[in-house]
């Protein structure tokens, strides 16, 4: 079994809304000194395969593109255990 | 998890642990006459607690009316139906989620939700709308808005999801619910009358098919959960939470109504609170059938789950059914087709029994009417009706308060603010029928392809409940067909959740009673059946029971959708009349509870009642004159009574610019303020052309209500008393400001 | 000549489409299942509100990998008429046919509610029986509805007349509190370089009868219908 | 600047639709062996503070308890650059 982790992250300039508001909130609450938060997603995939690596890794790779990620506005980093 | 397995010897300990009383576990060894098994305890615990058993409910709730010449179906079944026509049956039902959701509140919300909702698609009803009873703590409490926001967001984020229009509801705010939240919701759907389906387990043979979600742990003695009160650790409890999946339940929804179109399926029921147990249970005891299953088959989420956790487990978005021998393949395709997998766990027996089979061996052998029908019923203690003699609270406000700074008091305080913040979340146009939104004191839905329309109100009283729990229940039934009258619709039937304290105290008991007596005294003398409903027990924290809160949810019927009015005023110039009982009002009876809480903290007096007779005469006039279009608009006088109503009605006005010009008539006697904020039963305000003020008048007559002309709309809001100045002289905007953004930061 | 309306495991605006084009248009109008791929030519495409898939994810991001995508596709890439509405444009704009994206809602809370649209231009094939800067009425139901682009993009929609309405006040000004969630621009419906293919996130199919409030909404269909016949 | 980046997961045994729906989708869409497909947040907050590691830790925690993780469904992982 193998386990993939990718971490999926708004492109820079790109508007997150969420974000904004969660930082908003955190100062309200009366954190200081906050100059950014950045909410972005973390999807953890096991495979049972049996290929090579090389390989897995260009599936999790088309996943990405295909599915998982919006290329425009979204970049990704993927780890292969 | 559970440690203990099948093997283990199960002692007295353990039986209590599972909410099994020493007389109950008595009871149970005695007559299998053997002890049962781990599993077994489990199923007993689940069938026999009170939210599965309605043990200590039953007895009471007998006394409900519920027929009437409509009633296709009435309590017993996943929900009651009415006949409204044209072969046109309207499934209804309301349930409570509190404690899932004070645990946590999203998910609790949501899947409450998603309960209800199957439990209308199981009679073969396409949801039509939802309507949310949601009461919390003390504005001012500090969890306060983490409950509310995060009921709201859950409530909404099913609810739009499956594309159900979540059309009305009710918000209160009071300290009787700071540790302990209510949240109820109702659901309606349609359906045609010669095709309800029912939870059956009949026809031997036949196979018992799993379908929808997988099974996890989530929930393990939830049903338990619900019916024991709150302490304060509530982490313990923390992993049995049940996270629910909308879009499940949206292909569930699809492909179960596709199913009951195809002649393949005997009966079907949502695995709900105990899950697999009591649906199957339940299904078999209805056609008095047994059921054997083979838990080897059942779809786990999990690894190792042992039959004690797949019986007792509650995850979400799963359904039983019982499909024809033979057509198990057509199932099978359906729900292939909705990405949806069904397996087969078992089949209908003819011992009676539910047997359970894992591993090849035996778990289970419990005869099926001895978890149901012979499931413990108590009548438990109950204390001495006496109603709380405490002071008029008008006692406590001063004469000479400033009128106008009271009104926008109450419009500022939260019960009251502008709930628009709450409904602007949820979808309540999308299935295009919603012709009276949120905000008014019915919402209204047409049936497509009829003249007809249906009128949904969910109403509660906490208060004069408390006060006086007969007449706080009886007050309540009255104003929910009053708020449906107001749109011109005849109150045709009502389901209720009865939300209570803790029924070993007789205390809490007596006023459950007396609950169930007020709505049975209302509801036959107006004619209106209960053909559903749930209690929800045991809303307390640290001993203090929550004030009586029974929440009816009411139909009512509209012959031609285009004959029903708003509650805001329509136009310049029209006349304002105020409808009311033609018997004398004890001035008593004029108290101004809400301005007096708000003010001061004191709630007492009398809780404000009319005849049952005047009722249904004041209604019957505002359908009328509805139905016959005679007036503009019409508004329920409630909480904050005239000056409050008079209010909503301009701001509910689609002008932004109309408000009333009255002079309270010189029959009113008493303190002034007492006239504009006390609650009296059964007024209706309405707005009407000069041109048909004589042909309201022959209605009234003939109903024998009292009809007296209060002023016009104006584009101010003005009130005189006798005086010639105003009493309360307003801007427009003034009314606007104080009430619009009351409710900032809680949803 | 008639209209598709394509159904996703989680639309839930299918059957008020096929109402409105049905009973109130009164024009011909059926289902195709996502499952399915084939397009009349002639047919006019309507692609609904709802969660397809839950919108898990990303709103639309599963649908775009159904069957039915690539027909879509083609069939806009022939020039064809496709109207995506709400959850509809969300899948359009997931699948590349129409730029940018739609992201949470400033205020990330879901909003139903009344709006008003002003149509930036009455040449267009969803617009032409509508007036020059004529305002709309006509409701609003997201979550995730906040138009975002780059900068570059935004400039070619404005320069090559793709913004087909903006969120406005009731009388057509232009105005950030008229603009219900953020959108770029006040943004509330764009259409491709060619257009053919239209997304926005009102509903237009809820404002197509007086007792709902209005029928401003007819009119994107028949400016549909007439350019389709024409 | 110190940068504070945090994983949050759903505990064991709760129920994730929405990986499980990404799942079934990745299935359909050709990918073969995939198990399980769990989705969670990744969240990255800028501060600027003059306070040591420890005392940022500590607020980094607190703003998890208080705000950022709903500590009945979800677990949470810190990391401090
Ligand atoms: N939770 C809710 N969900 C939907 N609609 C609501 C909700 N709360 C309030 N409303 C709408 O706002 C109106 C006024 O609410 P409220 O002040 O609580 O009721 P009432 O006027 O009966 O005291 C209700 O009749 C209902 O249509
Ligand atoms: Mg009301």
């Amino acid at each position: 079994m193998r386990k993939a982790r990718i971490h999926i992250t708004y492109k820079n300039g790109v508007l997150d809304p969420e974000g904004q508001t969660v930082m908003q909130s955190l100062s309200s609450l009366g954190f200081q000194g906050i100059e950014d938060v950045r909410i972005g997603k973390f999807i953890e995939i096991d495979i049972s395969s049996v290929d090579n690596s090389k390989k897995i890794a260009e599936d999790i790779k088309r996943m990405c593109e295909e599915l998982l990620v919006n290329l425009v506005i979204e970049n990704y980093e993927i780890e292969l255990d | 998890m559970r440690k203990e397995n099948n093997n283990s010897k199960i002692e007295l300990k353990t039986a209590l642990e599972h909410g099994i009383s020493s007389n109950e576990w008595k009871k149970i060894k005695r007559h299998l006459g053997r002890t049962p098994n781990f599993t077994e305890l489990g199923i007993f615990s689940a069938m026999w607690n009170e939210h599965c058993s309605y043990k200590s409910s039953k007895i009471h709730l007998k006394r409900f009316p519920t027929k009437s010449e409509r009633v296709l179906q009435g309590p017993g079944e996943n929900a009651g139906v009415i006949d409204v026509g044209d072969n046109i049956g309207v499934a209804f039902k309301m349930e409570s989620h509190n404690h899932p959701s004070y645990i946590e509140p999203f998910q609790g919300a949501a899947t409450g939700v998603g309960g209800i909702l199957r439990d209308i698609f199981t009679m073969g009803a396409r949801p039509i709308v939802l309507l949310d009873s949601i009461h919390f703590g003390d504005a001012n409490h500090e969890k306060t808005k983490f409950f509310s926001s995060s009921v709201v967001s859950g409530i909404s984020s099913y609810g739009n999801c499956i594309g159900v229009p979540t059309i009305g509801g009710e918000t209160k705010f009071h300290s009787t619910y700071n540790g302990n939240i209510l949240v109820n919701v109702m659901c309606a759907g349609l359906l045609r009358c010669d095709k309800i389906f029912r939870g059956n387990a009949s026809g031997y043979g036949n196979p018992v098919i799993y379908v929808g979600a997988k099974t996890g742990r989530d929930g393990i003695h939830g049903a338990s959960m619900a019916s024991s009160g709150f302490e304060d650790s509530t982490s313990e409890q923390r992993p049995t939470v049940q996270v629910g999946d909308p879009f499940k339940e949206k292909l569930l929804l699809e492909a179960c109504l596709e199913l009951m179109n195809s002649d393949v399926i005997i009966g079907i029921q949502d695995m709900g609170a105990a899950g697999l147990t009591s649906s199957s249970v339940e299904m078999a005891s209805r056609s008095e059938t047994g059921i054997l299953l083979e838990l080897d088959g059942v779809p786990c989420r999990e690894p190792r789950m042992n039959p004690y956790e797949m019986m007792l487990s509650e995850s979400q978005e799963r359904m039983l059914l019982v499909a024809k021998k033979g057509k198990e393949k057509k199932v099978h395709e359906i729900f292939s087709k909705w990405d949806l997998e069904t397996q087969i766990i078992g089949e209908v027996t003819n011992d009676k029994k539910l047997k359970i089979l894992f591993n090849n061996e035996e778990v289970t052998n419990l005869p099926i009417n001895f978890l149901t029908d012979e499931a413990p019923i108590y009548k438990r203690e109950m204390s001495k009706t006496r109603k709380l003699e405490l002071p008029d609270p008008i006692e406590g406000l001063d004469e000479n308060d400033n009128l106008g700074e009271s009104l926008l008091m109450l419009l500022n305080h939260p019960n009251h603010g502008n709930k628009e913040p709450i409904w602007e979340q949820y979808d309540h146009m999308v299935q295009t029928n919603t012709i009276i939104k949120p905000g008014e004191d019915a919402s209204v839905t047409r049936i497509k392809g009829s003249n007809k329309a249906l009128a949904f109100t969910v109403d509660s009283n906490a208060r004069y409940c408390k006060l006086d729990p007969y007449n706080g229940a009886l007050f309540t039934i009255i104003e929910s067909a009053r708020n449906l009258s107001c749109k011109g619709a005849e109150p045709i039937a009502l389901t209720n959740c009865l939300n209570f304290g803790n029924p070993e105290n007789p205390k809490v008991m007596r006023e459950f009673s007396d609950v169930v007596d007020g709505m049975s005294k209302a509801c036959s003398e107006l004619e209106i059946p209960v053909v559903s409903g749930n209690v929800s027990l045991y809303n307390e924290t640290h001993g203090n029971d929550i004030y009586p809160t029974p929440v009816i949810g009411m139909v009512g019927l509209i012959e031609n959708h285009f004959l029903t009015v708003p509650q805001g005023f329509r136009n310049l110039g029209d006349k304002i009349f105020l409808i009311s009982p033609s018997e004398e009002i004890p001035l008593l009876n004029n108290t101004p509870h809400e301005l007096a809480w708000i003010k001061t903290g004191v709630e007492g007096g009398e809780t404000p009642i009319s005849t049952l007779s005047s009722a249904k005469s004041v209604n019957s006039t505002c359908q009328d004159a509805v139905k016959k279009g005679l007036i503009n608009s019409a508004h329920d006088l409630g909480e904050g009574g005239l000056a409050l109503a008079l209010a909503e009605s301009t701001l509910s006005s689609q002008s932004s610019s109309l408000g009333p010009i009255v002079r309270l008539p010189k029959s009113c006697a008493g303190r002034v303020d007492s006239i504009l904020f006390g609650e009296t039963c059964s007024r209706i305000i309405v707005s009407l052309d000069a041109e048909h003020v004589s042909s309201l008048n022959e209605i009234s007559e003939k109903n024998n209500v009292l009809l007296t002309e209060i002023g016009i709309v104006g584009e101010k809001y003005t009130i005189y008393s006798d005086r010639s100045s105003p009493i309360i002289d307003f801007e427009i905007e003034k009314i606007i400001n104080a009430w619009e953004n009351s409710l900032k930061g809680f949803f | 000549m008639g209209f598709a309306v394509i159904v996703f495991p989680g639309s839930n605006c299918d059957h008020d489409c096929f109402h409105a084009i049905c009973n109130l248009l009164e024009k011909p109008v059926r289902y195709i299942w996502h499952g399915d791929t084939s397009i009349e030519k002639n047919e006019i495409v309507i692609i609904p509100g709802g969660f397809s898939y839950g919108d898990y994810l990303r709103a639309g991001a599963i649908a775009k990998t159904s069957p039915i995508m690539k027909s879509i596709k083609k069939h806009a890439n022939e020039g064809r008429p496709v109207i995506g509405i709400c959850n509809g444009f969300q899948i359009l704009a997931e699948s590349d046919l129409l730029p940018g994206t739609l992201i949470r809602n400033s205020s990330l809370k879901f909003i139903c509610k009344n709006i008003w649209i002003r149509c930036e231009s009455s040449h267009s094939i969803f617009t032409n029986k509508m007036k020059n800067k004529e305002v709309l009425k006509m409701p609003i139901a997201h979550g995730e509805g906040n138009f975002f682009c780059k900068k570059n993009i935004l400039e070619d929609l404005e320069y090559n007349q793709q913004i087909i309405f903006r969120y406005s006040d009731s009388s057509g000004s232009i105005v950030k509190s008229a603009n219900p969630n953020g959108s770029l621009k006040n943004i509330a419906g764009i259409s491709n370089k060619e257009g053919n293919v239209l997304g926005l996130m009102p509903h237009p199919e809820r404002a197509c009868e007086s007792i709902l409030g209005g029928k401003d909404g007819l009119k994107i269909f028949s400016s549909a219908l007439s350019y389709s016949t024409s």
